[in-house]
């Protein structure tokens, strides 16, 4: 008798095994369908790395070497020289090797005057891996065409159609909610 | 591959076509060795999980060499692994192609410094399709199969019998031996 | 051209014993669908039972703690995600506590609250990535495809605040490395209050199906002895019968503040320690919902202050991560970065097992026993 | 920590390509198509249509045979060049029907397993991705032909042949609708018992042949397996045979025109069913292939179309096991409850006796009793599939007492229940 209920439960168990199987089709498709949707990636998820150029066609990058200090993986190589003309220096060349890159952020982290951002163009497989070893221009032609990007002291930022950089709103940063209450306690003296 | 075996086109246009048509339904059915090495395996499994489901564009992972198609090179492959990764490349049967997903794979990533990591599995097994990111996203991977899958069905890059690369054995010799500081 | 013969010598290397019946050695690895990456086990076996069984590591050996002697103490942390790349955030907090101490940083209360959920955030990921492939081992496809679909929105709301999927790169010393999105709470609530409906169908087709349990109670008998005498933490020591467990013995962050107890099972076998990681998702949501709770939502996230240590000065920290005790020992030389970096991790010591409990059992029990021990390669071989 | 010299030289720089993003090149993708359970019926409708075709020729062929005036026939029986042309004949069609079936199989497989798990499955090539089994199928014919260097070459070609055969033989003795069978033999009952071994040989050799360890633990696991399950799958044929009192399946089938043979024969029924998953060699009784523990079992070192023929092999049993099932325990090609009513005869009722109309009403009576066959066959082909999506895989040893000390007792039982049955009823 013991045998049978023992068989009783067993069959009972495999049956609601195979109801959870059978119900989870009602949890829907979970399916994101790249190539022909694309993903909704927060702008903090560093896929690759661009360099900004402001509206005016300046650089933002005062080649100050912190990035390159600060890099986990030593991929960042810059050279420079004094600027003959006043203070600073000139960027003679600036390099990311993201074949190597650890896609840390750690550069973006230290960059005094955001001007190294993360992008969201997760789209870098190639046939040919030189295609990835990114000077200058490859790294400003990123910022070109990213929609928008993030860097720990501006936050969120793009570019609206006039070419202008523009800060995204607070509800759009991923800065926290502590920022919101400031705003909030703001709003409220007011 | 040919059906003729030759790298060139066939001048016969029933041939030429039939060709054409094989190669489109290899790259309609491309199977993936499961065969993963570190972190970006993970990634790799998802790549096949709900939410990205290789399995849309017929990638099906297969255990054994053998019935594979593609090997995706998931990681930090090292001295010692890289002669596996060699054995296995010879294990599969033609036609045969090999993604390389990762910082790792590509160039020894973080840790190319490292004495006992191979310098880029390209030194190993011939590679067609290179994927950056440490690790990538899985879109990222399947970006790569799609590259993979649009050079397997275009008629001008068909795939050659006998264009077996010969491995750069001297990386995967002893430790120290190549002068590395690490 | 093959691999010449010179570069091909194994170095573990089983000469069959010729006896009643004829052994044969079987290698189980580094490229097999069950060991959880590059590990090979060379068998001997008896028909299907197992005489002999040799554990092989190195064929993921990347010179983690080298490395590390030579990079900076903030630049450590990105490498640190690599070893444990399963949880790769519980990997850093070790190492971000043993440099807290040595520079005399103070973490800010919140980002103490922060960095807690997300430990244990990440246990939850971490056991969702061993159902998934466990229950692969075991011969079933579905499991894994459900742990990963869920998966998959855990490790949207990590991205949305730390910028990573799998390896974030997100703690720091003296708190987090930037403020969590304004909605992380909420995200982290609502999730789970979609993940506790779902766990018990986890446990429908894992710990109380009838075909499990008969691949897994009384299998791979884990004595409390053996246990501690081999060093084993984490989930396969409480499912021994041995309560420890570093968040309760040597509380850090906020873990004093929590309210939980440690989750033990008495059997020892592969379903206790199934059972108890099953028991550990529940007890990680019950405990990030107390840090939600407990969380102050305003003030700083980070303590900031120059790393700077002592010559001589060294510190061994460990933390109770989804497989067990990873410890992380610092010497320093007075430089930018650690002279000597040495991980205690939890994977290596709980492998050195697996001789012990795989011989004299069936082949298919091997992996069934292999699988529930959880282990990671890259944290085993590093 | 500037990075050395020769490592700046090492970088090039290299313009960036014109268009670098990536643009999809693809056919036949429809992002709207329906993506419920609509879809996996919609590839079932595949299963009916082909499947349904290739059946249909089975009717039509033996009737071609004894066209009057044929010069195959005479007398109702064939010439020697007739029975040489039907024999070459019936088994391309057999082949091309388990091969066809096997391929609809795994799509449809393939498309269930992405329902439950809350995603597509095969969907962008061809429409909702029905074209993907044939990209597979010629891919495999396409790929290199190989034989291990240690293996037994012979052996090692022939083991998926076997299997193959295996499955196709059964094929030909099975009566789809009315008078539809290739061969009606009057020992059916035997020839399955006996054209399955040879599929069981075949698993077993070629698990030997390729001279890898894991293929061996396989092909041994698979004899004790297979060997074992032939025992409680032979009794509960022979149960129907005591039970119909014929052992010609088209009898069998027959004798179910009220009440299915399962009704009083449940307990043998649900024997067959559990030892027909084992010979199918499906989860939770796929230890031959144990695709986690043996690699891949038995076939571990077959690839390109030698694989393809084991894959399709399992697949076409897939179909077949439970073909067989339907004929013996459900009813076959009749609707349920047809001795009261049924609308085949209201078909074959049609028109004036040997008007066109009749022989029309009656082609289409024979294509009913077929579609009720292929809908309890497709049933029992998901029941199989839905097992396998949840379960996981039994220990060997465990797997030898469900078989010894569960199934054999049962099948004894039921055999027992049914002599007692047909003593006291017929």
């Amino acid at each position: 008798m013991n045998l049978i209920t023992e068989a009783a439960k067993a069959l009972r168990d495999i049956g609601k095994g195979m109801a959870v199987v059978s119900r989870a089709a009602e949890k829907g498709k979970h399916t994101n369908l790249y190539p022909f949707e694309m993903p909704e990636i927060p702008p903090v998820s560093c896929q690759s790395l661009a360099l900004i150029i402001e509206a005016d066609g300046t650089d933002r990058c005062v080649s100050c070497l912190a990035c390159e200090k600060v890099c986990p993986s030593q991929v960042i190589t810059i050279e420079r020289t004094r600027n003959p003309e006043g203070k600073g220096f000139v960027l003679e060349r600036f390099d990311i090797d993201l074949v190597n890159c650890m896609y840390c952020a750690a550069c973006v982290e230290a960059c005094p005057v955001s001007a190294i951002v993360t992008i969201q163009d997760f789209e870098l497989s190639t046939y040919d891996l030189q295609t990835l070893k990114a000077d200058k221009a490859f790294l400003d032609e990123q910022g070109r065409r990213a929609k928008q990007w993030y860097s720990p002291k501006l936050g969120v930022e793009y570019r609206n159609e006039q070419g202008e950089i523009q800060v995204a709103p607070l509800e759009q940063q991923p800065g926290g909610e502590a920022e919101l209450l400031k705003q909030a306690d703001k709003e409220s003296d007011n | 591959m040919g059906l003729l075996g030759s790298d060139r086109r066939p001048d016969n246009i029933i041939l030429g076509k039939l060709d054409d048509l094989i190669n489109l339904a290899r790259s309609r059915s491309m199977w993936p060795l499961t065969f993963g090495i570190a972190c970006c395996a993970i990634e790799m499994m998802n790549s096949s999980a709900p939410r990205y489901d290789a399995d849309r564009f017929g990638f099906f992972y297969r255990n054994t060499p053998r019935q594979a198609d593609i090997m995706i090179v998931s990681g930090t492959v090292n001295k010692k692994m890289g002669k596996r990764v060699r054995t296995l490349y010879e294990q599969m049967a033609e036609p045969k192609w090999v993604i390389s997903m990762g910082a790792c794979a590509n160039q020894g990533g973080p840790f190319r410094q490292g004495y006992s990591v191979v310098e880029g599995v390209d030194k190993i097994v011939p590679v067609d399709v290179y994927v950056p990111g440490c690790p990538p996203r899985p879109e990222a991977l399947l970006q790569a199969m799609l590259l993979l899958r649009d050079k397997v069905a275009d008629p001008e890059k068909r795939y050659i019998p006998g264009t077996l690369m010969e491995a750069d054995f001297d990386v995967l010799a002893e430790p120290g031996k190549d002068g590395r500081s690490l | 051209m093959s691999i010449p013969a010179a570069l091909m010598t194994g170095p573990t290397v089983l000469e069959p014993v010729v006896g009643k019946t004829d052994e044969m050695i079987v290698n189980l690895g580094p490229q097999h669908p069950a060991t959880h990456g590059v590990l090979q086990i060379v068998l001997g076996v008896d028909g299907e039972r197992v005489t002999r069984a040799v554990p092989h590591i190195g064929f993921l050996h990347r010179n983690h703690e080298k490395i590390e002697e030579s990079r900076s103490y903030a630049q450590v942390i990105p490498y640190l995600d690599r070893m444990d790349y399963v949880s790769g955030l519980q990997n850093e907090l070790p190492y971000c506590l043993a440099v807290e101490d040595l520079a005399g940083l103070e973490v800010p209360e919140r980002a103490k609250y922060i960095r807690t959920a997300m430990f244990e955030f990440n246990r939850i990921i971490s056991h969702l990535v061993w159902v998934g492939t466990y229950m692969l081992d075991l011969g079933a496809i579905t499991p894994f495809l459900y742990a990963f679909r869920d998966r998959e929105m855990a490790l949207d709301i990590i991205e949305r605040t730390t910028g990573g999927r799998m390896l974030p790169n997100y703690f720091t010393f003296g708190g987090v490395r930037r403020d969590v999105h304004p909605k992380f709470w909420q995200d982290l609530l609502d999730f789970l209050d979609y993940f506790e409906k779902v766990v018990p169908e986890y446990e429908t087709l894992t710990v109380d199906a009838p075909v499990f349990q008969a691949r897994s109670v009384g299998v791979g008998l884990l004595s409390q002895e053996l246990a501690v005498n081999h060093g084993i933490s984490g989930p396969n020591l409480r499912a021994s019968g041995v309560a420890h467990d570093l968040r309760k013995d040597q509380p850090y962050d906020a873990y004093p503040e929590l309210d939980f107890s440690v989750i033990t099972r008495d059997e020892g076998d592969v379903w206790a320690r199934s059972k108890v990681r099953m028991d550990e998702i529940y007890q990680s949501i019950d405990l990030i919902r107390q840090c939600a709770e407990l969380a102050p939502r305003s003030g700083p996230y980070l303590a900031r202050g120059r790393v700077k240590i002592e010559a001589g000065e060294q510190r061994y920290r460990a933390a109770e991560i989804s497989r067990g005790q990873l410890g992380v020992y610092i010497h320093s030389d007075g430089g930018t970065g650690p002279y000597r970096s040495k991980h205690r991790s939890p994977s290596f010591v709980n492998l050195q097992i697996i001789p012990d409990l795989f011989i004299g059992q069936k082949f298919s029990d091997v992996i069934a026993i292999l699988g529930s021990i959880d282990i990671v390669l890259g944290e085993v071989d590093r | 920590m500037a990075l050395s010299s020769d490592k700046r030289s090492q970088l090039k720089r290299i313009p960036i390509p014109e268009d670098r993003h990536f643009k999809p090149q693809l056919v036949g993708y429809n992002p709207k198509t329906p993506n419920r359970l609509a879809e996996v019926l919609a590839h079932s409708l595949l299963y009916f249509v082909f499947v349904g075709l290739l059946l249909l020729i089975y009717g039509v062929l033996p009737w071609l045979f004894k066209l009057p005036g044929s010069p195959l026939a005479s007398g109702g029986s064939f010439t020697t060049t007739g029975a040489v042309l039907y024999g070459i004949l019936a088994a391309v069609l057999s082949f091309l029907v388990a091969a066809v079936a096997a391929l609809i199989l795994i799509l449809v497989l393939r498309k269930y397993l992405g329902l439950v798990q809350n995603r597509y499955g095969p969907m962008h090539n061809g429409p909702a991705g029905a074209f993907q089994t044939i990209a597979d199928a010629v891919k495999m014919v396409a790929k290199e032909d190989f034989v291990p260097g240690k293996a037994d070459a012979l052996v090692f070609t022939l083991a998926p042949l076997m299997v193959f055969v295996s499955a196709f033989l059964l094929l030909t003795i099975i009566p789809f609708a009315p008078g539809w069978v290739l061969a009606n033999l009057n020992v059916g009952l035997l020839f399955i018992v006996a054209a399955g071994t040879i599929g069981a040989y075949g698993v077993l050799v070629g698990g030997w042949s390729i001279n890898n360890k894991f293929g061996l633990l396989g092909g041994l696991r698979a004899a004790a397996q297979l060997v074992s399950y032939e025992i409680p799958l032979s009794i509960s044929l022979l149960t129907v045979a005591v039970w119909v009192g014929s052992l010609n399946l088209m009898d069998i089938v027959e004798a179910q025109k009220l009440w299915w043979t399962a009704i009083p024969l449940l307990i043998s029924a649900a024997v067959y069913l559990i030892a027909s998953l084992a010979e199918i060699k499906m989860t939770p009784f796929d230890l031959p292939e144990a695709e986690s523990e043996l690699v891949a079992g038995f076939n571990t070192e077959y690839s390109g179309m030698r694989f393809g023929f084991f894959f399709v092999a399992e697949f076409a049993e897939l179909f077949l096991l439970p073909a067989i099932a339907v004929v013996l325990f459900f009813g076959g090609y009749y609707q349920p409850l047809a001795g009261f009513w049924d609308f085949a005869d209201v078909l074959r009722g049609l028109g004036a006796e040997g008007s066109t109309l009749n022989q029309f009403g009656g082609l289409l009576a024979s294509a009913y009793g077929m579609l009720w066959f292929l809908l309890k066959t497709a049933l029992l082909s998901y029941l199989v599939i839905w097992v396998r999506a949840t379960l996981p895989r039994f220990r060997d040893d465990q797997l030898m007492e469900l078989c010894w000390k569960v199934l054999i007792p049962l099948s004894l039982i039921g055999l027992a229940v049914a002599v007692i049955l047909r003593l006291v009823f017929k």
